[in-house]
């Protein structure tokens, strides 16, 4: 195995895990908070990419329209936890992910109609557009490195959002105690669509960084969204730092199981049967990890305190 | 319930009462999910030899029923047993993906029907499993990526690095090349496909890069294929790692790749058996009625169908009715029609006998990227399977 | 209980029509009907099943259209090797054989994944089935000899006694007999003892643990009946396609199976046959008119959970009548 | 006389909260147990691990001198141990009948019997109905549970544990949430089923602990503080300074 190879995979896989951790913070901020399962989640993620793919053609200018699509992938998700997802609060889970799952056929449906089927690939600036040579052997896109620095930044900032402001100490409030929070007099519906929304923009951001590597298409939201929940299941659903955890152990395992099961394989089988199984299994692989986490730990890694 | 009964006895006498001077045709493809964008082009080409016929086959009316098959082999079956047994066509053509046209085989056949198959060439299908009444105005699977394979060698290419999404023609397509390709191979990622096909690619450029390969050699189709394109450009692999694809860059995935500005692809080879460039008086009559009325180039998909439908209404014009099947089956394997790909005639699996080409991306007069054609690689192509049907 | 409720009148009524309309649109020269009842039927006994733990024992089961896949698998495989050989001990074309295979796997698979499943709870049981779902979605798609992505086409239908499954009337009579007799079975079972243990655990664990039952063992139980029985319908849908693949068993297949239930009327009998009734008419309905289908079909499943929340038994139901 | 249940050097914290310390409690044959203390005490947690549901951290638990510590809840139900719940916890789902019914069913064995309705089983039904007739609730037995007052499902909640024929009862505040007349009516009932059954109260109502009580263990921050007879705790000046004290 070459070093070379493996550190660049690494940095593919943490590239893949900061952007699931978008995806999942978001996920596991409604959960943890509004008590909400939202399959419709990546539904936000591929009108993120939409959004900005649109205003990038606008604006000639691939930065403004993520700035300018963030706050309206916000909005959106305000209009879906006051329409779909507020009502559905007082309900069971069940009931969660029923009317999200419908909700999925409508916005996937709905980008359909207005983006056409072929999805846009979002061309990105010129100074994005370089590689980046680590050393002799080691060139990677420069895009691939605005996005893991874009994703630990984002990273950071809900960290900080989190444990050293007002909103992330009714956050926190919120997710150990609803009660509480109601009992300290804080307006607890704003505070959900308030998350619902940074959820949303969450998962709209990676859908915008991604973009410009795949573009954005439809369905794209179903494949990520799947993943994001084994992540925040893994982490443990409703700790932030599980999800981070979580993210990055996933997007490691997954692009290093892509990259080297089936080098790993042919020590044991024939090169043509490793060829054929090995894509496969390591996409079995983060639901194996999956389950064997939740067997041994049915809360998840990191589970929440009390809720 | 009493409204879904309603519907039904509707339905069914609608279906009871058709018309015996049409002839039907029943057309599966995929209209939605991303792939969408190849079926709206085969949509639209379908339309265009409708109207070029003058929504006439002889003296019979020409009707197309189009028919989603979701990306999915199971929902293509499923349409595809509606059309036969509720629209009762007479032939099912269209057929982007091999495993929906396997999948759906058997219940055109079964029902006696005619199967035209628009793009999807699965070597079972050109082999063993062959049928008298199923045609392709394609190619099998095989032949482009033997092309190409064959464009590798005269081009001196020593090692190839290959990548295709695991299916059944994904497969067949690296069957292909390393059928001609005389160099070796020495990596090889075969990619989750479907509806939720894998499109970050980043890991296995990574890996070809690594491998110290000549080149690289790639099929991914529709959507997937500008993703490709794209990260490929990204990685700044044009100089070192020369890309050569068959059914990746094309029409559909062109203008995309223009508007986003990445030249990476200019000048990028692939092989097809036909071109908008090609020089006859059916080719130009499509890609210029094309380009007038959809603004812009047809694709190998559109060009395929087109001619589907050209065939079908060229044995009904002839047999004048669609219930003699001897005659029909008989004047579709005469194959006596304006090819926009020039000559056409089947082989003996009613598979295409037809040249194959080396395209090169390139400006046209308006500034817009499309492919022309550089040379043939293979000349009147037979394909490797034909010899194991018995038909 | 001596009187039929109106329910009962209904679920008689509808199983009635079920019988005799699609056997009058096949002879009336409409075979599409027909095929679209046989369908149902078969996705009415999956859904009979899911609405079991789902419906009865509270266990929202995300991953049931796994067994559906298991099922049908398990008689495209010996299908498969008695066509092109290979696996002597296993080619076969009897269903006597390849259905009981199916539910044995099955069975098998739900004991297994269950085991795990049933530690978690609330969400997290949601998810880990979804989980194992996609884990032998990906586990198809590699065994390259069964046709990977791609799926399996099997061109001849399981031999079995009596039944001519080849004969679409037949293969509807087969499956709407298997319908019935799912229904009975499910409501036998949820009626017995047995049956009020998984019931008194979906409405309150705790207690039934503290009185001394081990909800644990009862709700595995029930998963591995209610996997059997899927698998029954896995069996019976790849007869009916001839042509099996791992989209079967996609998780958006068993978000369908869960609407089907919750849009009829979880734990009621004749809910999960209303709901596969209404979810493959509609659904054949509106795709007839648009590709955009889905559009009017999401809105429609989000307008059941949120405004008709005991599905559509629960808007037929007379007054009086509550959940069995 | 000998021991039910005893509790040795029990412990258990939740993140460094202490919410059972070094408890030492024995339960009597025939004995009503009372344990009383202040909201926050672990009267709750103590209750959670007698039945199973919270693990100790350390410490012995011994039912008739067989060791249940480790023991699944479920088991211990089959040993002779019955619980009533603080928060009312019965199948508010099902009928009232249904529900004591099916504490019945426990107590025959395993439940995994698939054919027979529930329903048509008379021995269950008639014993259910007997017990539901000496809580006072016979006349409401195929009502939905949900249907019932606060106060008639307490009672239920008696009747299911006098239907368990346990040995030891395990009541978490019978009279939690009762109006006066309802509690005076529970104190009646317990004082019928006294006796019977050996019992530890869990309970906040100090009359009717002091009315109904053999002895009475004092919980202060999860350590038992002091045992004895009503008049003993009554006296005892540790108990009324950490305890009564504060009232």
């Amino acid at each position: 195995m070459d070093l070379s190879l493996l550190i660049i995979q690494a940095l593919n896989g943490v590239q893949l895990g900061l952007l699931l951790f978008l995806v999942a913070s978001g996920l596991t901020l409604v959960f943890g908070i509004l008590d909400f399962v939202n399959l419709a989640h990546g539904s936000l993620y591929m009108l993120g990419a939409f959004l900005c793919a649109s205003l990038t053609f606008v604006f000639g200018n691939f930065v403004l329209a993520v700035l300018v699509a963030l706050p309206l992938t916000g909005v959106i998700g305000f209009l879906v936890e006051r329409f779909v997802a507020r009502p559905l609060y007082a309900r069971d889970h069940l009931d969660h992910v029923l009317g999200t799952f419908g909700l999925i056929l409508v916005l996937d449906t709905l980008a359909h109609l207005i983006w056409g089927p072929a999805g846009i690939a979002v061309p990105l600036p010129e100074w994005l557009q370089g590689q980046v040579a680590l050393s002799e052997t080691l060139v990677i896109p420069s895009f691939r490195l605005v996005i893991i620095g874009a994703g630990l930044s984002a990273a950071a900032g809900l960290f900080w959002l989190v444990n050293y402001t007002r909103l992330g100490m009714l956050i926190r409030a919120g997710a150990s105690n609803r009660t509480m929070v109601s009992a300290l007099g804080i307006d607890i519906q704003t505070l959900f669509a308030l998350v619902f929304a940074l959820g949303a923009m969450l998962a709209g951001l990676a859908g915008m960084l991604i973009a410009p590597i795949t573009e954005a298409s439809i369905g794209m939201g179903n494949n990520i969204i799947i993943t994001a929940f084994v992540v925040i299941i893994v982490g443990g659903i409703g700790s932030m730092k599980g999800a981070f955890i979580g993210a990055l152990l996933i997007g490691l395992i997954d692009t290093l199981g892509r990259s080297f099961l089936d080098d790993l394989f042919k020590v044991f089988m024939s090169s043509d049967a490793a060829e054929t199984s090995a894509p496969a299994v390591s996409a079995m692989l983060i639901y194996i990890i999956m389950a064997l986490v939740l067997s041994l730990r049915p809360q998840g890694l990191f589970p929440p305190r009390t809720r | 319930m009493k409204k879904f009964l309603t519907l039904t006895l509707a339905a069914g006498l609608m279906s009871t009462a058709a018309w015996a001077e049409t002839v039907k045709i029943g057309f599966v493809t995929t209209l939605t999910t991303g792939a969408a964008v190849i079926g709206k082009d085969m949509q639209n080409s379908v339309n265009l030899a409708v109207e070029h016929l003058g929504g006439k086959a002889g003296d019979l009316d020409l009707e197309v029923i189009f028919a989603d098959d979701g990306f999915a082999p199971e929902t293509g079956k499923q349409a595809t047993d509606k059309l036969v047994k509720q629209d009762d066509v007479d032939f099912v053509a269209g057929y982007i993906w091999s495993h929906v046209l396997l999948a759906s085989r058997k219940s055109v056949l079964d029902a006696g029907k005619f199967l035209i198959s628009a793009n999807a060439g699965p070597s079972q299908i050109a082999g063993k499993l062959c049928d008298q009444d199923f045609f392709s105005t394609s190619w099998q699977n095989d032949q482009t990526p033997m092309a190409m394979g064959e464009v590798l060698n005269r081009q001196g290419v020593k090692s190839l690095y290959v990548m295709a999404p695991n299916y059944a023609a994904g497969k067949d397509m690296v069957a292909g090349v390393e059928r001609t390709f005389k160099g070796e191979i020495v990596g090889k990622d075969l990619t989750k496909w479907g509806a939720d096909a894998q499109l970050d690619f980043s890991a296995e450029l990574a890996k070809a890069k690594a491998s110290g390969a000549d080149g690289i050699f790639v099929f991914y189709p529709g959507a997937a294929g500008g993703a490709f394109i794209k990260q490929y450009d990204q990685a700044g692999l044009k100089d070192t790692l020369p890309l050569y694809s068959v059914f990746t860059v094309d029409a559909l995935s062109l203008p995309k790749l223009q508007a986003a500005n990445l030249t990476g692809v200019m000048g990028s080879r692939t092989t097809q058996e036909w071109d908008p460039s090609l020089d006859n008086a059916a080719n130009k009559k499509f890609v210029t009625d094309y380009k007038a009325k959809y603004g812009a180039y047809p694709s190998y998909y559109g060009a395929q169908s087109y001619d589907a439908i050209m065939l079908i209404a060229s044995a009904v014009a002839k047999v004048g009715n669609t219930t003699d099947k001897d005659a029909l089956r008989a004047a579709l394997k005469e194959a006596d029609f304006e090819s926009v790909r020039g000559k056409f005639k089947f082989g003996s699996n009613n598979f295409p006998i037809e040249n194959f080409y080396l395209r090169e991306v390139v400006t046209d007069a308006d500034g817009t990227w499309t492919t022309k054609v550089v040379e043939t690689v293979f000349e009147d192509h037979i394909d490797s399977y034909a010899a194991e049907c018995k038909m | 209980m001596t009187s039929m409720t109106r329910r009962g009148w209904m679920t008689v009524a509808v199983m009635a029509l079920l019988a005799i309309l699609p056997p009058v649109f096949y002879l009336t020269g409409n075979p599409f009907y027909l095929d679209l009842a046989t369908r149902l039927s078969i996705l009415g006994i999956a859904a009979v099943s899911l609405n079991l733990i789902l419906g009865y024992g509270g266990l929202v089961s995300f991953g049931h259209a796994a067994f559906v896949g298991l099922g049908a698998y398990a008689v495209g495989i010996p299908a498969h090797h008695w066509l092109y050989g290979g696996m002597d001990f296993l080619a076969t074309t009897s269903g006597l054989v390849q259905i009981p295979l199916a539910v044995a796997v099955c069975a098998l698979f739900a004991l297994v994944t269950g085991a795990v499943c049933l530690r978690t709870k609330g969400v997290y049981f949601i998810m880990i089935t979804m989980a194992f779902a996609q884990m032998i979605y990906y586990l198809i798609v590699s065994i390259e000899e069964y046709g990977g992505d791609d799926g399996l086409v099997i061109d001849t239908r399981s031999e079995l006694p009596f039944v001519n499954l080849d004969n679409p009337l037949q293969l509807f009579g087969f499956s709407y007999v298997a319908l019935l007799v799912a229904m009975g079975l499910v409501r036998m079972i949820t009626r017995s003892r047995f049956g009020m243990v998984l019931k008194g655990a979906k409405g309150n664990e705790e207690r039934m643990v503290t009185l001394g039952f081990n909800v644990y063992a009862y709700r595995l139980t029930a998963y591995v009946i209610s996997g059997a029985m899927c698998g029954f319908a896995g069996a019976l849908l790849g007869n009916f396609t001839t042509f099996i693949s791992p989209e079967m068993m996609d998780w958006s297949r068993s978000g369908e199976l869960m609407f089907m239930v919750i849009l009829g009327g979880a734990a009621t009998t004749l809910g999960p046959i209303l709901g596969s009734i209404a979810f493959i008419v509609v659904e054949e309905i509106l795709s007839s008119f648009t590709i955009y289908w889905h559009l009017p079909f999401g809105l429609m499943l989000m307008a059941v959970v949120l405004y008709a929340r005991g599905g559509l038994v629960g808007l037929l139901r007379g007054r009086g009548e509550d959940a069995e | 006389m000998s021991a039910v249940l005893e509790i040795s050097g029990l412990n258990k914290s939740f993140g460094g909260i202490k919410a059972t310390d070094d408890l030492n409690l024995s339960v009597e044959t025939g004995e009503l147990h009372a344990v009383i203390g202040p909201n926050g005490a672990g009267k709750t947690t103590l209750i959670s691990q007698l039945t199973g549901m919270q693990k100790p951290d350390s410490g012995r638990i011994r039912f008739k001198g067989r060791d249940i510590t480790g023991m699944a809840p479920y088991a211990r139900a089959h040993l002779g141990i019955a619980r009533s719940f603080q928060i009312t916890s019965l199948i508010l789902e099902m009928s009232v009948l249904d529900n004591i019914a099916l504490a019945l069913q426990a107590r025959e064995g395993h439940s995994f019997r698939f054919i027979r309705p529930a329903h048509s089983l008379t021995h269950l039904r008639s014993e259910a109905l007997a017990l539901l007739d000496r809580v006072g609730l016979a006349d409401k037995a195929e009502q939905p549970t949900v249907a019932l007052s606060h106060g008639e499902h307490r009672h239920m909640e008696i009747a299911i544990a006098l239907g368990a024929q346990a040995e030891l009862m395990l009541l978490d505040e019978p009279m939690a949430g009762l109006g006066i007349e309802e509690s005076a009516q529970m104190v009646e009932l317990l004082r019928d089923i006294k006796g019977k059954h050996s019992i530890l109260l869990i309970e906040h109502d100090m009359d009717a602990v002091f009315a109904l009580a053999d002895r009475i263990s004092v919980l202060v921050y999860g350590h038992i503080i002091a045992t004895g007879t009503p008049d003993e705790i009554r006296g005892n000046e540790a108990v009324q300074h950490a305890y009564l004290g504060e009232e």
